[in-house]
């Protein structure tokens, strides 16, 4: 099923939403670990896997999915937390460490966390896989409805986890998808290189599972695939596997000057969102200007988070040492 | 342990009562892993559940440890309460991300936001010849890790109270069995203490509280799950030849109940500490470091360590006799700090 | 490729070897057990995974390889070790945990290694995956064009490592060859209860590998596709699955019942050495009483190795304390 | 250190030229792990070396860390010396199983019929706020279980000598570098002390030898890996205040030097153990025990540990600083210690 009008521009403006936090989180990233490189300095440390390119692959799949249903995203979180509705300056919070961050700075980047939205995330790659399924299990216990998804790289499919995971979905049936956002690389090691087979969607026939695969990173076909997907997934068939060709606009970390991506292939990549609106404004979705003023209003939104988020209090240290127990 | 009464059960019976129990009072408890619904789990952790409670509660997974301890970790967080078999301890190897980055953190990074009340169960330790990788004791690879508590009773009464308490804790718990303390059946007769009269009411017991065995003047021996029995066995004997000791059973490894441990050495002044896991990094250096740390001049004589001594288990018997914490080990060692 | 008769008569008499050196353990493992059942007690303690009835999967699959070729097998081993020739002796002495076992006595029945044969074997399900993809690679690069082959059961296949050994070893093109005893069971577990589909062989099309099944767990049909596996191994063109249909006749482990196997299918238990048997006599190639005194013959073979077995010196205890390095 | 001469070198580069060093002169050795070929080792443990060695030697690796640590133990088993890069500590839990139940028991359980000549890279630890699956030391979890050694430099000089020496050894040796200690472009300007003068023809360091980093009478300071310049930092303040501190850099947890350590002890009669790993059933544990274990009357006053005090590691700077151990946390212990 495609998606609406109305819902087409809020995914426009959802992926404008996580574009431009990785930008400003980006320009905060780099602005004082000048002139040594230090990653452990400045308002935001630690690794930063931005979303650059695959808020497609969120905003397609998320708006699908409704309030009962469960997600757990990879490291590289921020689009698919957003595409969730998660507060942007609390996931702001989060990143720079502060005390009203999602975990009141105690996850990070790599760990965001929402009851609210039925959202988890992990760094440990795959690791998303079982609980997913767990959830779309305890779901289906429960009589709520809801179904699993787990979000991860390509990389991520060559992991134990997976297999171990896929295959219990099968022959338990459970209403759980794997949407895999294929950037074709895994940080420096290309699929090819990584990987047996061309598409991972077709290691669906191993478990019993639906393959299924979108290759243009637009939001509008991905949205279709999903709605397939979750239908099979509510149907009690089984599991559903959604391969989406996506791109890797940043690198794998904030830092990564990618030297080891062809220069062809640099010269390929394709940005969602000036493709969805150049798409929209074709089609006569939005004119020129609205898009215009959308990116304005996008933009102020998420600055105003931003500062809110810089003026956010650190955490007590203190804290550091409660909340491993109940 | 009294046996007077009329319901005398060992460890596996025990702690499946209270598995029983909790499953037929909170629809939310289920069971998964390898081999519980048909075979009741490889140590009898389940027996006979299958057939009560049907295959949906009873879950028998693929060999898939990581996908399973995910997948209940999963569960866990969206409200339910799985108790996961995992039937030997050393079987970690193949889910320890699952087990210390996934279920053990989840509360920690989430801020609370996510619960994960899930217990693992594990069959520890070996002394039957099964091998180098289905004999380990293991519980330091956890207990050193944060976020778990980790419990390894030594007995049917406090298998059934702290299942009872494990399962409704809102915290991640690790449950160790050794599987010979479990009386199932083909470990051969039970170990007779570590069978109990058990009542017949749920009980909960608290984690951390460490149990006195056997109270005593000269020695402290701190011993953990099986090697609790050779303790006793050799304190009896040495009793007989006039030297009291003191056995002190901490029960849970995390919270560690230090300061009855530190109470008895500033009694005893002496201390042996038994524990069948490898010797460096773990149990005995633990409880060692513990008692120094607070009472620097307690000491009479050089506390001592009874446990594997770092090595592979190897299978055949004389050799895996050698590296266990026997009671012949464990006496030696008291008439050692004793000197 | 078809074995010759000559191989054939070969195969039976070591599928006799590996089944009454079975025999025997099972009944030295029962004698001084009773009358309370303790594991622990008598000549042969710990756990035994006896190969009744898989016999035939050994003898087709390992006297298709060389010298060169590296074995890592299950916690199911005999049969393997014995189709590789190694000395009956001494696995009988590692069994009963002799110092002049195959290590010893440090390893037992799960853990029987021979540098000679090249030869491994691990408790630890799947674990010898990686292995066997290692040696594999290993004789690549040091040219001397030897395979790896990896055992395993069927319920193995749900364990991470052999997903991710598989998908290296596509990615690689290793000359690795898997063979999985699919003997229906997993301990208690069923093949459909743990499996999400039918047939392990058809994973082969997730790693761009051969994947080939044989249902009829007889020694010349599995000689037959083993060749075709080797030879696909060691053209360079990439791994191979190869499923092998077969019977758990003794249940997981001496002293399981089988209580959870149902009626019909026990019913419709095999047992490759007798329908091997009837097949050389039917054929011609060997003679009814040619067969008695080949099971007459093996039998005073291995009689005489559980002699000597018995009668040799346990290791000093002592002997626990040295070897966890070189 | 004595940075006088002509080729100072960071940690990864010394290591890294021991891995070429080797690499050059026999050809059985090669590495293999994530990012190695292109990338270089996300810590740059193989920074140019793809170039020079070519795919088929810096083996890029899928993210299957179970099955690229089994199938480098295979090809060890069957006469290569691979070299296994696992960028993060953290990362062992998904393939602890490969590690010690394969790699580090086949030489026991085969009887020494197969050796496993593999080094397994790890980088460790935290500071850099990197979140709680990603800054774990993780040490103990290693150190604790039989048929490996763990090595833990702390210098460049060290990095060298023991890379040369792991690559030799006809041993599963684990080869753990703290990330911040690395000297990596990325985390800012190295600490000077991990820098060293690095000859430029290969040498060894033996295995369970102890470096005195610092000597002084009056307390004993046993560091790890990172905790090593904090320790100094801390030792060097306190020599203003009037206070000699003795700095113990074991460098290797298996096997662990407890002979130097005692005797250090032997002399100052004060103790604190910095490391960062959690702390209970730990490094600081262990060497508590260590001590005690041969010397009961030595301490005038109770040792103090200076360790992740057992909780997830936060992401958020404060807090994480909090549980580090830091040469003001050090300091503090010493002062305590001194009391
Ligand atoms: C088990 C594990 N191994 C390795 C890593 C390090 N790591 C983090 S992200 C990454 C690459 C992931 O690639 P992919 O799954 O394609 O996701 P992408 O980064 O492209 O979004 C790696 C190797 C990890 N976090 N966990
Ligand atoms: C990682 C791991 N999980 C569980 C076990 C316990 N276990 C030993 S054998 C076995 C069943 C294996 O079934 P299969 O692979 O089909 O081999 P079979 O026993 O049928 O020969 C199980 C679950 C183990 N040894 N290792
Ligand atoms: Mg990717
Ligand atoms: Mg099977």
């Amino acid at each position: 099923m495609l998606p609406d009008n109305e819902t087409r521009v809020k995914m426009y403006r959802t992926m404008l939403t996580s574009r431009h936090m990785d930008d400003r989180i980006m320009e905060l990233y780099y602005k004082d670990k000048t002139p040594v490189f230090d990653i452990a300095a400045g308002l935001i440390p630690g690794e930063i896997h931005s979303s650059h390119g695959q808020e497609a692959c969120a905003v397609g799949t998320v708006f699908v999915l409704g309030q009962e249903d469960w997600i757990t995203a990879a490291h590289r979180p921020h689009h698919t937390a957003i595409a969730r509705g998660i507060c942007v300056k609390k996931i702001l919070c989060e990143i720079m460490g502060k005390a009203n961050g999602l975990s009141a700075g105690r996850g990070g980047h790599m760990h965001l966390y929402s009851k609210e939205h039925k959202f988890c995330s992990s760094g440990i790659i795959a690791e998303g896989m079982g609980p997913a399924a767990g959830m779309a299990l305890a779901s289906r216990m429960q009589g709520k409805g809801g179904i699993g998804v787990c979000y991860l790289g390509e990389a991520a499919v060559n992991q134990g986890a997976w297999h171990e995971v896929m295959n219990m979905a099968g022959v338990y049936k459970l209403p759980f998808i794997c949407v895999i956002e294929d950037n074709n690389w895994g940080v420096s090691v290309s699929k090819a290189a990584s990987t047996a087979i061309a598409r991972n969607s077709d290691r669906a026939t191993s478990y019993n599972a639906l393959g299924l695969y979108v290759d243009s990173n637009d939001p509008d076909d991905i949205y279709n695939k999903m709605t397939e997907a979750t239908e099979y997934a509510r149907s009690g068939k089984g599991p559903v596997i959604l391969e989406l060709k996506t791109y890797r606009l940043q690198g794998h970390m904030l830092g990564d000057p990618q030297h080891y991506v062809p220069e062809e292939e640099k010269l390929a990549f394709r940005d969602c969102t000036i493709d969805y609106k150049n798409k929209l404004v074709n089609e006569g979705v939005i004119t020129e200007s609205e898009a215009d003023s959308i990116i304005a209003d996008i933009k102020n939104e998420v600055d105003e988070a931003v500062e809110f988020a810089i003026k956010s209090p650190l955490p007590d240290a203190q804290n550091a040492l409660t909340g491993n127990f109940v | 342990m009294n046996m007077s009464n009329n319901r005398v059960l060992t460890m596996a019976r025990a702690g499946r009562e209270a598995v029983k129990w909790e499953m037929e009072n909170d629809k939310n408890v289920f069971m998964l892993g390898e081999d519980v619904y048909k075979f009741g789990g490889v140590f009898g952790t389940a027996d006979g559940l299958g057939e009560i409670f049907g295959a949906d509660r009873i879950l028998d997974t693929p060999i898939s440890e990581t996908g399973f301890i995910g997948l209940a970790t999963g569960a866990a967080i969206a409200g339910m309460r799985p108790i996961v078999e995992l039937a030997f301890a050393d079987f970690i190897g193949v889910c320890y991300s699952a087990i210390v980055n996934l279920a053990a953190k989840h509360h920690y990074l989430s801020n609370g936001e996510f619960k994960v009340p899930m217990v693992l169960m594990l069959g520890s330790g070996g002394g039957y010849n099964n091998g180098g990788q289905h004999s380990q004791a293991l519980h330091a690879c956890l207990a050193h890790m944060p976020g778990m508590k980790v419990i390894a009773p030594s007995n049917a009464y406090d298998a059934k109270g702290f299942m009872h308490a494990a399962i409704r804790s809102d915290d991640f718990v690790v449950y160790m069995g050794q599987k010979r303390t479990s009386g199932v059946g083909f470990f051969g007769a039970p170990i007779p203490d570590s069978m109990s009269e058990i009542p017949d009411e749920p009980y909960t017991i608290e984690f951390g509280v460490a149990r006195t065995v056997k109270e005593g003047t000269d020695v402290t021996v701190v011993a953990i799950s099986w090697a609790v029995h050779q303790a006793m066995d050799a304190a009896k004997e040495l009793e007989k030849e006039g030297i009291s000791v003191e056995v002190i059973d901490p029960r849970t490894l995390v919270p560690l109940d230090r300061e009855s441990i530190i109470n008895s050495v500033r009694k005893t002044g002496r201390l042996v500490v038994a524990d069948e896991d490898y010797q460096s990094y773990g149990f005995t250096s633990e409880v060692i470091a513990s008692v120094i740390e607070s009472e620097p001049n307690v000491f009479k004589s050089a506390p001592i360590r009874v446990a594997n001594p770092d090595t592979t288990i190897p299978y055949s018997r004389p050799m895996e006799q050698q590296v266990l914490p026997t009671s012949a080990r464990i006496k030696q060692a008291i008439l050692d700090v004793m000197k």
